[in-house]
């Protein structure tokens, strides 16, 4: 893996994105709409922070599933699979997808907070803005720790479009379950100590997919 | 396997007749009494069941992840009939303790599900598995089938130890040893079971054990003789 | 300039327990020419992509040599020149974004805005470098994937159906490829057209099993 | 358009997705960990019955989108449009695929019903169970309308790509909107007739859209 | 058996404004045979569209007449067989499912079990008939896509670079397919390649405007 290939790949998708807007187009689309229904359907209630904190991110993570398993999937359908293969080590691949993969995330979870916070102006107070700002980092890049493998898994398979989230989904309970507790946290503005525990395990499961994954992408990379 | 066959059968009956027959009394005398726990009572008897099955699916799952490790090294197609062979052993195992667990559930804590860090957890296995087997249904090349599970497979077992001894440190629950447990931990945990107890407890995780084994071996000859059929009328 | 040299030895492939060849054995040098044909099905480009090192042989092994020295396979990469049914552009770059990307995550510094413009150039596809890939007519993208495939002069060039989708003007231009590429390294062509096959010295038929 | 053929298209899709039962196997797994998502988010509450019943929606809307997308967009990535071209008029196409469309929405909607009335079994009450079936079934026609003519025009999206995003929000909102509110009724126990001007709503968004998408087809169809 | 007649009349095509061919007029009846030749990027496959009814052209207006009498372009496609590059079968499907559901969907009674097992014993894709398309080498999908055509002895069959991928007993069944269709109906065949432009009597060159 050379950091300028990587980067080369990682800028072509950007490009490739920006000019066919496939998955950002979808993106935009499932986080308006879905914040909207959610909105819709809490109306006339008051939500707790746990509720609005698990609801936001179940909108990252459907939204996540539906755009994250392009990187991949689109290079599988148009045949240049092989074109990349031949031009970049699988690292090379595996790092700059990841790269690409965090960025979109991360970028979803700011649409989603602007969003939130117009919406819910009276409910979606962020307190602790330290704890919310970090745990929305670790949470993309855990997002697409896992989730990078996982599309690469997909792209070779038949059924994508529904299969993706379902592999994703169970790797990605413990994550779920951990950044709704830190953003909780940051709701009730809790001080930023006590979410330390919460940002360790997310630690170590960035780690510990990122490790697995980058052993493993070879396999599931090359025919 | 014909000592561990009759080995399993034996022991497994062995538990579940003393399981059930032995009476629980408050103040135990000798091997054919149970002490009374305090808040299971006669109900303390299913975890001579529940518990090792919930630990065999454990094992399952870890045989078959790493056989899906060995393919990927040998890239040996038999390893990959071992490993979808636990597998669908340990879903088979994983819903049985699933069922078993609820059931305790209902009447111990008085709902068949209340999402307690081992509930989700194995809630979370039984969806790894389904996930598993999905995604077996939707590759068509043998290689391609066997070393994207294989993959698969490893990349859910890195989530296991976070369920296992993370989980249940952030979410209130109600197993014995979950976070706000006054006592910390429960009866299997610091073996506070009375020594008859306990062995037939013993007795029944190794009655388990060797069942799995048991079905794994018939599995898997079964698999390679499916196999083997379909090389020579493809 | 690098000589490379390739060993195949006992190479057999099996999809799903179908055999599709068998014990297939080469060995090749520097300035070698060799011609895989073959009936349709007889994994021909089976047999170019195991060359290529993008799917492994059931059984046997693959070496490849840089200058007398072994080398994984995975680094035998930027020394290949590929044209093949099976390699797409992306569609959504112009041609001459197609070649500037590819070579950029190649990391090849030997490549400048010259020499991708001369390649361009010589297959015919200047006046067209702006232009969608995905607006491109058969033959076009095609010429694009010659463009591409002796952009860094490789080592081993390996051509599957190198004439399919071009006209008179296209396949005199394979044949300067190919007179070039016999002037410095090694040619592979994989094809069912004999009059493709004459450009090599050395054969290998596939087929003797079914199809 | 002829009914035999359109039935043969039907049957061509409903094919391809339950042969190998891959499809369906992602299809049931994807609604399982879609409640689950929500179910975690919700863990701690008792949710009111409008928050399931938009949770409920949301759940349908976004199985179907990753799932009902894929009619066109499948036929393109794999060329097989010209295919599809050569041997089915327009209308035919339109048909089958909105039939499809729909049987799949409606399969879903009875997942998820299940699925809810499992897992919630103390606040998923459906008391008016007549406005609930209406609902379900209008509520199954108009999202395969609204996503049949969405999906065509998706698969071209190289071109339009732009537009999708704001062609598609108002339209999936009015419905969600409107079926969202009619299962609430069903769930607190209105009356039947209570829940007549939704259905008009429906009814009326069902017949434009049906109506706009089979004339505009052949132009989204056609190159 | 009908008797089919097409007249295209002044057809121009431009893409983006860019003028692809001007003013095409061809009038062909029952047993015409038509060659289509130019370049590379000539316009040959958009004119296969047009004729096919598969795109609009720019200006200009394309007639068919089905015993005489004229009918829409929608309603011809009934009788149009066309092998080309843009036509894919369904990968998911086996060889023999795609043609049962193509005439299926096609509405055609005619076409019985039988019928399409000759087809495919024609093509030789018999022996892998119950096969995914999905794992078809690139000359098996080429022959299925024949296979396909002429299943319903159409009185057009349109050939968009008939012989790419196939060897050499390939070529001889697209001959025989060509034969066939000279003794009964109309042919078309767009091609870079003199060989197979011969098959033709009448002829059309694109490509005066530049590449
Ligand atoms: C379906 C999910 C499960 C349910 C509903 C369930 C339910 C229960 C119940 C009611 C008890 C008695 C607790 C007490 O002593 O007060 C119990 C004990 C236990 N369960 Fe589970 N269980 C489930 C899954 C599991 C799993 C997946 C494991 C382990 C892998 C497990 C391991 C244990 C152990 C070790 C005990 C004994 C705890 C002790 O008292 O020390 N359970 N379970
Ligand atoms: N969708 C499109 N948008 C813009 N331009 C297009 C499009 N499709 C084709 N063209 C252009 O039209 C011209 C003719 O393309 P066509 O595919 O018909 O050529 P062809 O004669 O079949 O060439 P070949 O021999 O390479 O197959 C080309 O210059 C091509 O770039
Ligand atoms: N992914 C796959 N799964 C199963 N079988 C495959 C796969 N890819 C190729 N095959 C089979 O392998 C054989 C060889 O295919 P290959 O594409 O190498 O043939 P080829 O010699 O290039 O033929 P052609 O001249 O038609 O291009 C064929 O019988 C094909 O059906
Ligand atoms: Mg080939
Ligand atoms: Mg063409």
């Amino acid at each position: 893996m050379s950091a300028s290939s990587t980067f080369a790949l990682v800028r072509k998708d950007v490009h490739s994105e920006l000019r066919t807007r496939y998955a950002l187009n979808a993106l935009i689309m499932f986080v308006v709409v879905a914040v909207a229904t959610i909105l819709f359907a809490l109306r006339s209630d008051q939500p707790t922070s746990s509720v609005l904190a698990g609801l936001y991110w179940v909108v990252v993570f459907f939204t996540a599933m539906s755009g994250l398993s392009r990187t991949f999937v689109s290079e599988e359908e148009r045949g240049t699979t092989m074109t990349l293969q031949l031009v970049a080590t699988p690292s090379t691949v595996y790092f700059a997808k990841l790269i690409v993969n965090t960025a979109l995330t991360f970028s979803l979870t700011i649409a989603v907070t602007v969003l939130y916070m117009t919406v819910f102006s009276d409910s979606f107070v962020i307190q602790t803005m330290s704890t919310f700002l970090v745990t929305v980092i670790l949470g993309s890049l855990g997002f697409a720790s896992a989730s990078t493998i996982i599309a690469a898994i997909v792209a070779k398979a038949n059924t994508r479009a529904t299969l993706y989230p379902v592999l994703s989904f169970p790797i990605l309970v413990v994550l779920l379950m951990t950044v709704m507790s830190a953003t909780t946290k940051a709701l009730d503005g809790e001080p930023f100590e006590g979410a330390l525990g919460d940002f360790q395990i997310l630690a170590g499961y960035i780690l510990a997919m990122t490790g697995g994954s980058y052993l493993l992408f070879e396999y599931v990379w090359k025919e | 396997m014909k000592a561990v066959k009759f080995g399993s059968v034996i022991l497994i009956t062995f538990v579940l007749i003393s399981g059930l027959a032995i009476p629980i009394s408050s103040n135990p005398q000798g091997w054919l009494e149970f002490p009374n726990i305090p808040g299971l009572e006669e109900k303390a008897r299913n975890i001579l069941y529940h518990v090792p099955i919930a630990w065999t699916t454990v094992v399952a799952f870890l045989v078959g992840t790493f056989y899906g490790f060995r393919y990927l090294k040998t890239k040996n197609i038999d390893d990959d009939i071992k490993s979808v062979s636990a597998a669908g052993l340990g879903f088979m195992f994983c819903l049985l303790a699933t069922i078993t667990g609820a059931i305790w559930a209902k009447f111990n804590w008085g709902s068949f599900w209340n999402w307690d860090p081992r509930e989700t957890s194995i809630f979370v296995l039984l969806l790894i598995y389904g996930a598993y087997f999905a995604l077996r249904s939707a590759l068509e090349t043998e290689e391609k089938r066997a070393s994207l599970s294989a993959v698969y497979s490893i990349i859910a077992g890195i989530t296991v130890p976070f369920f296992i001894f993370v989980m249940p440190r952030i979410m209130s629950g109600l197993h014995p040893g979950a976070k706000g447990d006054p006592d910390g931990s429960g009866p299997v945990v610091q073996l506070k079971m009375s020594p008859n107890m306990l062995v037939i407890f013993l007795l029944g995780l190794v009655g388990f054990t060797l069942f799995f084994i048991w079905l794994f071996n018939l599995r898997v000859r079964l698999a390679r003789l499916e196999y083997q059929r379909s090389v020579q009328h493809p | 300039m690098t000589s490379v040299s390739l060993k195949l030895d006992g190479v057999s492939k099996e999809f799903n327990r179908r055999l599709i060849f068998r014990d297939v054995s080469i060995s090749l040098q520097g300035g070698d020419t060799l011609a895989i044909t073959g009936r349709n099905g007889s994994g021909k480009s089976t047999l170019v992509k195991i060359l290529c090192g993008l799917l492994s042989p059931t059984r046997g092994t693959l070496m490849y040599a840089l200058d007398g020295k072994d080398i994984e396979v995975d680094a035998i990469k930027d020394h290949i020149g590929l044209v093949s049914p099976y390699l797409q552009m992306y569609d959504e770059f112009t041609g001459l974004e197609n070649l500037e990307v590819l070579s950029r995550i190649r990391a090849d510094r030997n490549i400048t805005g010259e020499t991708i413009a001369e390649a361009l150039k010589n297959v015919g596809l200047w006046d067209r470098r702006n232009d969608f890939v995905r607006t491109y007519s058969s033959g076009m993208k095609q010429r694009l994937k010659y463009a591409f495939a002796v952009l860094h002069r490789p080592g081993v060039l390996v051509l599957d159906e190198p004439t399919s989708n071009l006209d008179a003007d296209g396949i005199a231009m394979v044949e300067r490829c190919v007179r070039e590429q016999r002037s410095h390294g090694m040619l592979i062509v994989a094809t069912n057209d004999a009059d493709e096959a004459i450009w090599c010295s050395q054969r290998v038929v596939l087929g003797d099993e079914k199809v």
